[in-house]
């Protein structure tokens, strides 16, 4: 290919008319060098400002672990909460307020393991939040150790000889839950991600978005920028995002993870079945959760 | 605002301590940093020879304690070398890339020993006497009884030479041009003063110039290390061989500052640079004398307090002309001990 | 005109496709290129150092010495005389990147280290049946008749003297550049088809050419006679037998002091010798005299050391050989004693004044501050100035009685050019040749109606850095010398003996080439800081702003201290050093290096 | 000689501060010298986080830090600057020489030096450049450095390095080749300070441990079958330690997805008879509190390790503080009393851990051993005893006839242990339960049941004070009355001790005691040693003084409270202040 040259003031140009440094928070990301956590706290902001939400109508909920520092970085409501807690607090908040847009942030240990317990409910119940995973298959800020989404044989502090147990496969667990929007999107791949963390977001239910993000600090062997970008694929285009099983059997191959929506449905949230119920009890209100929000 | 003031002297020596003394005196509120290349706070060089006396221990050669600095908060810079002063923003650039605005300066930094071109290549065999480092150096380098060789001289080398043979060394002097530097003698007076610093002990050895110097490999104790020979064919041999032509002022950083250079820093009587705010004192500056009608350098460490003494008091409003502080005639007492202003310190 | 020079042909590496080469005129590419290539921006002949400095240290000596060519006819003999302003500029000479690269001594190798059988490559144009006359076969002459006779023009060139090559032949001495060195690159300069008139002075005189004639039988005129005439110095004689200084046989002007030599006369000098001037002249003058056996040399100059325009190196080797420089004097007068013989200078002591336009330092004498040097020889070379009452036909002259020229380089008569120090005043060497091409360029577009060649921006990929961090650590190589008492009394032997082929390896390795381009895609950087974690200097920086100026070149960066403020992460390649850290550290590749340089193109 | 130097590296996370500072104290303790060490380090990883490797050498072991370091080294000016200060006078600070960014006025290190402080400059970014290609390797050359400085033996870090390194090949070389080059670097340097290493120390070979390295050896010399963890600083490194040594020993670990399924696993391996335990923080304490009240109703052995971090909630984690008592003692629903014992310095780390064992084996109970940071994460030289000095089995005896139908697992007994047969034990089988239940363990709400039962897991407990071979509690300084004495528990009773000898040169009388068994309390003699003291102080790290609530319940005695909460350990100096104050008021009042 031809090298192009690249104008700075233009490119600068571009980034201040296009309005997205107003999501960033004035606080420097303070994640080691080449973590692939800078893509997405750059990538979001993209999404929200595409998305035209407004930084006061948004709230970033995030539990313990690097990722969970995410809130920080951002300039919107932002909650740090207890290690693994993050749904229930996020469910909290969708539920008192519709007019907030939710976005869950969360490490795989975080989320699979300590916070395994909340992901079936968050999705059963389509609670109407998006929630971004951040997997690198490692327990970073605790100085690397196996995580549940860590490979078989992978070495770490506390598996020092190797790692015993099968990781999770996430994206299958909530396709099995009744998550109704699921996608997945890699560190590497900006501009795909802040897309598709878009799309998530425009999703009305529980979307959950798997993004593949590097540790360059405690991972030299297995989700590396190498490994990653010479593996991930994109999603079919043929493939049907309607159809549930085609989305688990995209899911199931890890060896080739695919880029993109799995899988996409509508049902009800738990606000649509919640009001529905005061309905039935005879409220007559036009819904007392959206007069809050006004 | 005048309290506020910063006032920043590069270099340590007689002249930049006394001007920041002085300064401290005059301007009670002012900022004041003194930069300085040593590691050690001001130490009086003159006293060197005595690490061959035993002392080897620096604090017994400082002027001021440690805590004289912060009792007069004085800001003392160590291990700090200027390669820059911009006079324009009246900013000095330090070499580990600081920037540290003045608002007047006065540069200090005296001189370092002078090596002839033609010697240049021979550096790595070569040693040095300008700091208590160097001095310790020589000190583990030089066995008992052993042999070091002056070349050159100067009163600072001479006087070097006279503890040296007071310690059981000897010492071989080839004598050159700068054998009595800083001072100028006529031929008659030059044999006159050779013939006394033979009967201290010291051989002296007339040689137009140096053919060369050669390492020997160090052999059993007590074998010289080095060869030095000369043009006219003579040679000799020495543990140490020491350069000692007299200094040259140490002025390159200050080239960019578009004050005015010849050797020195050029300077009215008044110690002023063609620059307002930079005032130069002690070896570094060539002072203006109305009399001789040229610039000129005065020595000796009373000369060099007073400059530092009246540039303090010029920049802090002031305006005298600089009066030599010492003679520098000198002489020779009864046909045996010479007598210079260079070597009276207290 | 000059040979296109593009990495195509680079022996072992793949040669990008031309797919790839792209060029532009976008004023930022070319302010990129003046401003990041300060060597090349600092040149007068605007040689394109990075570019054969690379292909030295790749072993192409003979394309390197083609570059070089392309910018400049004489590299074998700028490699040793030159004034090195691009040196002075160098990148790896900024503070905190150590000492410049050893451009000049590179230049010089390039043509040492040369195959023997090297063979001149040249892009020739066919004849344009347009017949030039060029007056003065010095640096600016020689220069014009080159590239004229290269764009496919008729020229005849007219020397004065037996030989050519003006200045470098007569006013050098032979222990800095060796006349085998002159013969062989004009040879190589003058070979296509120049007619030589040696010995044919131009003028008004019996037996010389009138220019008016010049300009009858030629299309056009070029006159680049140079600056040949020495300045005078006013000095009071003083003494028991009062005569003017002219007589005096011990006093002399430096430049025909060399050029006598230089012709073969015999020279001598008395024991004392003073020399007053600050120039290279100066010092060479200075040096023939220790070799001719004088027992003190003494350069005594106006200003001092630090601001006189002579390169450290000639400086320190002048000192090494015995020559002292005294400082902040102006001559004023000479002592004669009763047979008439010089037995000193009274000068009158200075103070430094402002600074001149051109840079120099004021020297103000002190009113009454005379003092006297005794010495038995005096070479005055305070400089020189041009001479023009040759000229049979009236031209326009500028406030400094030199030629004034226009836009298109021609004087007020119509087809008449001049060039060079004939129209600067004394310069440099590089700067002449730098103005012959000018001028040669110059005519050539008024001789064919437009310009036929143009300067753009080519831009090529490159695969990987071309450079490891280790290369900035080796120290400049020094220029191997002769050894001090082999010089005395030899006015042949070559001083500076040249590079092995090892150092200049060595040396070539050292430069930065600040022609490679690293720019960061700000579209597929994730900003996450890998590169700024492995940069050896401030040189990756998170910014939010940046000042283009009006000739499209980059002012400062506006760095960002708040995350909401990063607009991107940007390589400052004011900054940069080409280490090519940040390319390998980048995780997702989003770095890219080009190779950006000037390149000529013939116009459509 | 005796050799008593400070050396504290400081620099960002990044910068390979706490490799460095863990090279240097392996190596000066393999050269033989007694080492106390600690670090602190932030919650990032990398990033701007600020760290500082600090460690103690001297002839002798000692328990405390002293206030100014006699070396300092800087990898970076921001985090440097503010640290020359503890560096005294004549002693050296070493820093990057050149910075690659414009600094303003005071931005570097240099301009922080104290006239009576060496300054050395150090090329720190070009010699690991030049050494290895790349700036990686600063913290080598800083480490070379101090060796060829200080003319210290480079074979002990050479070793380390290439141990340390070895799985990583070209790293180790690369690194050897900094700290060589910053070796000869140091050489050639003209050492100006007042700072020298004596020859070390002879005597029994000591080895170097952090204070939950040593735990991890006292769990593994006593014999630990399982181990069940959920990381959390500043917990992790036993898990991580036991990871790595009880596969060794073909011993099992698993790393649960929470600290609630950590200690319930716990609890069931105690259940068989296995010597199991987990290990947490705060945080993971407050989850596992539930499970905690199951294994004393249960009366099923368990250790808990908890390493205290600053709080509450997420807190502090990278600080140390002493706030969980209070939780450790009571923290569960209901009266659910356990063991809780608290190590004051590494050597009692391993000895707690063993020890833990027996008593949870022998009084059928959780036993909480209270670390914190301070203690978890700092290293001291300690000598090995030759053999494990603890019980392999503490379990009390099963006679045969007790077994079969009408077996009693609960049984009442006059020390209220009651034998227990382990499943696979014929005729044992009984049911545990979380709800009351009877000798015969079925469930039973009856009052005077309740009664009995809640008197037997309390009263069996009180044994726990007469456990062989452990030391209770301990006192030091002068015999018989004092004017004043420390009563300290924990990592802080180094300090205590350190200011409790300075006091005595200043001519107080004096006394501390450390007290090591939390509960059940040795009340008696706790209340005997504050008689004999005209004043009690009570130096801990957390705010409320809950060891001092704790003392004072349970002896009656007024105590006086010191309590700081900076994050850091207790400041020697300060707790000698506030004697002298405490004293100096009451010689006046006496006056």
């Amino acid at each position: 290919m031809k090298t192009q040259p690249i104008y700075l003031e233009d490119k600068l140009r571009e980034v201040n008319e296009s309005g997205r440094l107003t999501y960033r928070s004035r606080s420097m990301p303070t994640w080691c060098p080449g973590c692939g956590y800078f893509s997405i706290v750059d990538g979001l902001p993209g999404a929200l400002n595409d998305a035209g939400i407004a930084p006061k109508d948004t709230v970033v909920v995030s539990g313990i672990g690097c990722s969970s520092r995410f809130p920080f970085f951002v300039n919107t409501y932002g909650f740090h909460t207890l290690h693994g807690r993050v749904l229930p607090v996020a469910t909290g908040i969708k539920t008192a307020n519709d007019a907030l847009t939710v976005i869950a942030i969360g490490g795989d240990g975080d989320g699979f393991a300590i916070g395994g317990g909340h992901v079936p409910h968050a999705a059963r119940r389509n609670v109407d939040i998006t929630y971004l995973l951040f997997d690198n298959g490692i327990y970073g800020l605790t100085k690397g150790q196996t995580s549940p989404t860590s490979a078989v044989g992978f070495r770490t502090s506390t598996s020092p000889y190797e790692n015993l147990d099968q990781p999770l496969n996430p994206l299958m667990m909530v396709l099995t839950y009744g998550a109704t929007w699921v996608g997945q999107a890699y560190a590497g791949r900006p501009q795909q991600l802040e897309a598709l963390i878009k799309q998530a977001i425009a999703h009305r239910g529980f979307s959950y978005l798997h993004i593949l993000s590097p540790c360059v600090t405690f991972d030299k062997t297995d989700k590396t920028y190498q490994r990653l970008g010479d593996h991930v694929v994109d999603v079919p285009k043929e493939h049907d995002t309607g159809n549930l099983v085609a989305a688990i059997a995209l899911a199931a191959n890890t060896n080739t993870p695919a880029l993109g929506v799995l899988y996409r449905t509508v049902r009800p949230t738990l606000a649509d079945a919640l009001d529905a119920i005061s309905e039935k009890a005879g409220y007559k209100g036009a819904g007392v959760r959206r007069r809050a929000a006004a | 605002m005048n309290a506020a003031r910063h006032h920043v002297i590069i270099g340590t020596g007689v002249a930049g301590n006394q001007a920041a003394r002085t300064l401290r005196q005059r301007e009670p509120a002012a900022r004041i940093s003194l930069l300085t290349l040593s590691a050690l706070p001001f130490y009086n060089r003159y006293d060197l020879p005595r690490v061959f006396r035993g002392v080897h221990d620096w604090r017994e050669f400082l002027v001021d304690p440690p805590s004289y600095y912060e009792e007069q908060r004085i800001g003392l810079r160590r291990c700090t070398r200027v390669v820059n002063v911009d006079a324009k923003r009246k900013v000095v650039m330090l070499e580990h890339n600081e920037e540290l605005p003045y608002d007047t300066l006065l540069v200090a930094s005296g001189g370092r020993a002078y090596l002839p071109e033609e010697l240049s290549e021979y550096q790595p065999l070569l040693d040095g006497f300008g700091s208590f480092e160097q001095a310790m150096a020589m000190r583990r380098k030089l066995p008992d009884e052993g042999t070091v060789a002056i070349l050159g001289g100067d009163m600072i080398g001479l006087d070097l030479a006279r503890t040296l043979i007071d310690t059981g060394h000897s010492v071989v002097l080839v004598a050159g041009k700068q054998t009595f530097w800083p001072h100028v003698e006529t031929p008659e007076q030059r044999q006159e003063l050779l013939r006394v610093l033979e009967r201290m002990g010291i051989e002296v050895i007339e040689a137009d110039e140096v053919g060369g110097i050669a390492s020997i490999r160090a052999g059993a104790r007590g074998f010289a290390t080095r060869r030095v020979v000369f043009g006219n064919g003579r040679e000799c041999t020495a543990d140490v061989v020491l350069p000692s032509f007299g200094l040259v002022p140490s002025v390159e950083f200050m080239l960019g500052s578009g004050v005015g250079i010849e050797r020195g820093l050029l300077v009215s009587p008044s110690l002023r640079t063609t620059d307002e705010s930079i005032f130069a004192a002690g070896d570094v500056c060539q002072i203006w004398s109305g009399e001789e009608k040229r610039y000129r350098f005065y020595y000796g460490w009373k000369n060099v307090r007073a400059m530092g003494d009246l540039a303090a008091r010029n920049l802090t409003g002031d305006d005298e002309t600089f009066e030599p502080a010492q003679d520098e005639t000198l002489h020779i007492e009864g046909g045996v001990t010479i007598h210079s202003p260079f070597w009276e310190y207290a | 005109m000059s040979v296109v020079v593009v990495p195509q042909d680079k022996g072992d590496e793949e040669a990008p496709s031309s797919a790839q080469v792209m060029h532009s005129e976008d004023p930022r590419d070319v302010g990129w290129v003046i401003q990041n290539i300060p060597c090349q921006s600092a040149c007068p002949a605007g040689t394109n150092v990075p570019a054969y400095i690379r292909a030295i240290a790749e072993g192409r000596h003979g394309e390197a010495y083609e570059i070089n060519r392309s910018a400049n006819v004489l590299p074998g003999v700028l490699g040793r005389i030159c004034s090195r302003p691009c040196e002075s500029v160098c990148r790896h000479g900024w503070s905190g990147n150590g000492e410049p690269v050893g451009i000049c001594n590179l230049k010089r190798s390039a043509a040492d280290l040369k195959s023997a059988g090297h063979r001149i490559t040249e892009r020739l144009y066919a004849p344009t049946g347009k017949r030039i006359a060029i007056v003065g076969a010095g640096p600016a002459g020689v220069a014009a008749a080159h590239d004229l006779s290269v764009l496919g023009h008729d020229v005849t060139l007219f020397e004065r003297e037996q030989h050519f090559g003006g200045m470098l032949r007569y006013g050098i001495p032979e222990f800095r550049l060796p006349r085998d060195i002159i013969d062989f690159e004009l040879h190589n300069a003058l070979r296509l088809g120049v007619e030589l008139r040696r010995g044919q002075a131009v003028g008004k005189g019996p037996d010389q050419v009138r220019v008016a004639n010049l300009l009858k039988d030629h299309d056009a005129v070029l006159l680049a006679a140079g600056c040949m005439a020495p300045l005078p110095l006013p000095l009071k004689v003083r003494g028991d037998a009062p005569e003017s200084a002219d007589g005096c046989p011990d006093v002399e002007h430096g430049l025909p002091f060399l050029m006598g030599l230089h012709r073969g006369e015999r020279k001598t000098v008395r024991r004392r010798v003073a020399v007053v001037g600050a120039g290279f002249t100066a010092l060479d003058c200075a040096r023939v005299a220790t070799r001719l056996g004088a027992q003190e040399v003494t350069i005594h100059i106006r200003t001092a050391e630090e601001y006189i325009p002579v390169t450290k190196e000639e400086i320190f080797e002048a000192k090494r050989e015995g020559v002292r420089i005294k400082g902040l004097r102006t001559p004023v007068g000479i002592i004669l004693d009763s047979e008439g013989r010089l037995s000193g200078v009274e000068f009158v002591q200075n103070r430094l004044g402002g600074w001149r336009k051109d840079g120099r330092r004021q020297a103000i004498p002190i009113e009454g501050s005379e003092f006297v040097e005794p010495c038995e020889t005096l070479l005055i070379a305070i400089g020189q100035k041009t001479v023009n009452d040759f000229l049979d036909i009236r031209v326009e002259l500028d406030q400094w009685q030199n030629v004034r020229i226009g836009e298109d380089g021609m004087t007020s008569a119509r087809g008449l050019f001049a060039c060079g120090d004939f129209v600067t005043g004394p310069t440099t060497v590089v700067e002449a040749i730098g103005r012959g091409r000018l001028a040669a360029q110059k005519i050539d577009t008024w001789l064919m109606g437009k310009p036929r060649r143009k300067r753009v921006v080519q831009i090529v990929p490159v695969q990987e850095p071309l450079r490891e961090r280790a290369f900035d650590f080796i120290s400049r190589q020094h220029m191997p010398t002769a050894p001090l008492h082999d010089r005395l009394g030899k006015n042949q032997l070559e001083v500076e003996l040249g590079m092995d082929t090892e150092q200049t390896t060595q040396e070539a390795r050292r430069c930065y080439l600040c022609n490679l381009h690293y720019q960061i895609d700000v579209d597929r950087c994730i900003y996450c800081r890998a590169c700024i974690e492995v940069a050896p200097r401030n040189c990756i920086k998170l910014v939010q702003g940046v000042e283009v100026r009006p000739d499209g070149t980059y002012g400062s960066l506006r760095e960002a201290r708040e995350w909401n403020q990063v607009g991107a992460i940007w390589i400052d390649n004011n900054e940069c050093i080409r280490c090519g850290a940040c390319f390998r550290a980048c995780p997702v590749n989003c770095i890219s290096i080009s190779c950006n340089e000037f390149v000529e193109v013939d116009t459509p | 000689m005796r050799t008593d130097v400070q050396i504290s590296i400081c620099g960002s996370a990044g910068e390979g501060t706490i490799a460095a500072g863990d090279i240097l104290r392996n190596a000066l303790a393999a050269a033989g010298y007694r080492i106390i060490s600690f670090d602190a380090y932030p919650a990032e990883i990398r990033g701007f986080g600020k760290c500082v490797a600090r460690l103690r050498a001297t002839t002798e072991q000692v328990y405390s830090l002293k206030e100014k370091s006699d070396v300092l080294v800087c990898l970076n000016d921001e985090h440097g600057i503010p640290h020359v200060d503890d560096v005294r006078d004549f002693g050296a600070v070493i820093y990057e020489a050149k910075s690659i960014t414009r600094l303003a006025e005071g931005g570097h290190v240099s301009a922080h030096v104290h006239p009576g402080q060496i300054p050395y400059p150090l090329a720190l970014r070009e010699l690991s450049e030049r050494a290895t290609g790349a700036l990686r390797s600063r913290n080598l050359v800083a480490l070379g450095y101090l060796a060829g400085l200080y003319s210290l033996a480079p074979e002990p870090f050479l070793r380390i390095i290439e141990k340390k390194f070895k799985s990583k090949g070209a790293v180790a070389e690369a690194n050897r080749k900094a700290f060589e080059a910053g070796r000869l670097a140091g050489t050639q340097t003209f050492k100006l300070d007042m700072v020298s290493f004596g020859s070390p120390s002879a005597g029994q070979q000591s080895v170097m441990l952090s204070g939950n390295a040593a735990v991890v050896d006292g769990c593994l010399d006593a014999g630990i079958d399982n181990f069940f963890g959920y990381p959390i600083t500043p917990a992790t490194t036993i898990m991580e330690r036991l990871a790595t040594e009880m596969p060794k020993r073909g011993k099992r670990l698993v790393q649960t997805e929470d600290e609630i399924s950590a200690i319930a696993a716990t609890i069931g391996a105690g259940y068989t008879g296995a010597r199991a335990a987990t290990a947490t923080s705060g945080p993971g304490l407050a989850l596992m509190s539930e499970m905690l009240g199951l294994g004393v109703m249960a009366e099923v052995p368990s250790v808990v390790f908890v390493s205290q971090r600053g709080g509450p909630s997420t807190g502090i984690p990278t600080k140390t503080e002493q706030s969980d008592l209070n939780m450790a003692l009571f923290g569960s629903p209901g009266d659910a009393p356990r063991i809780v014992i608290a190590p004051t310095n590494v050597e009692g780390c391993y000895r707690c851990a063993g020890k833990a064992f027996e008593m949870a084996e022998r009084y059928q109970t959780p036993v909480v051993v209270l670390l914190d940071l301070y203690l978890s994460n700092r290293y001291e030289t300690v000598v090995m005893p030759a053999k494990p000095p603890f019980e392999p089995n503490c379990d009390k005896p099963l006679a045969k006839q007790e077994l079969g139908i009408g077996y009693r697992r609960f049984a009442l007994t006059p020390d209220g242990v009651s034998p227990r047969a382990l499943p696979g034990t014929a005729a044992g089988m009984h049911v545990v339960t979380g709800l009351e239940h009877n000798e015969f363990g079925r469930v039973n709400e009856q009052p005077e049941n309740h009664e009995a039962m809640s008197r037997k897991r309390h009263d069996k407990l009180l044994a726990a004070l007469q456990h062989p071979d452990f030391t209770h509690y301990k006192r030091f300084g002068d015999e018989g009355r004092v004017e004043i004495g420390l009563l300290a528990w924990g990592s802080t009773f180094g300090e205590c001790l350190a200011a409790m000898f300075r006091a005595r040169t200043e001519g107080m009388r004096c006394a501390a005691m450390k007290v090591v068994m939390l509960q059940p309390f040795p009340a008696v003699a706790v209340a005997e040693f504050i008689d004999q003291c005209d004043v009690v102080l009570v130096p801990e790290l957390n705010f409320q003084g809950q060891f001092a609530h704790l003392v004072q319940a349970q002896t009656g005695r007024i105590v006086h409270r010191y309590n700081r909460v900076c994050g850091g350990p207790m400041v020697v100096d300060e707790i000698l202040a506030e004697m002298l104050r405490r004293v100096g008021t009451r010689r006046q009042k006496a006056a």
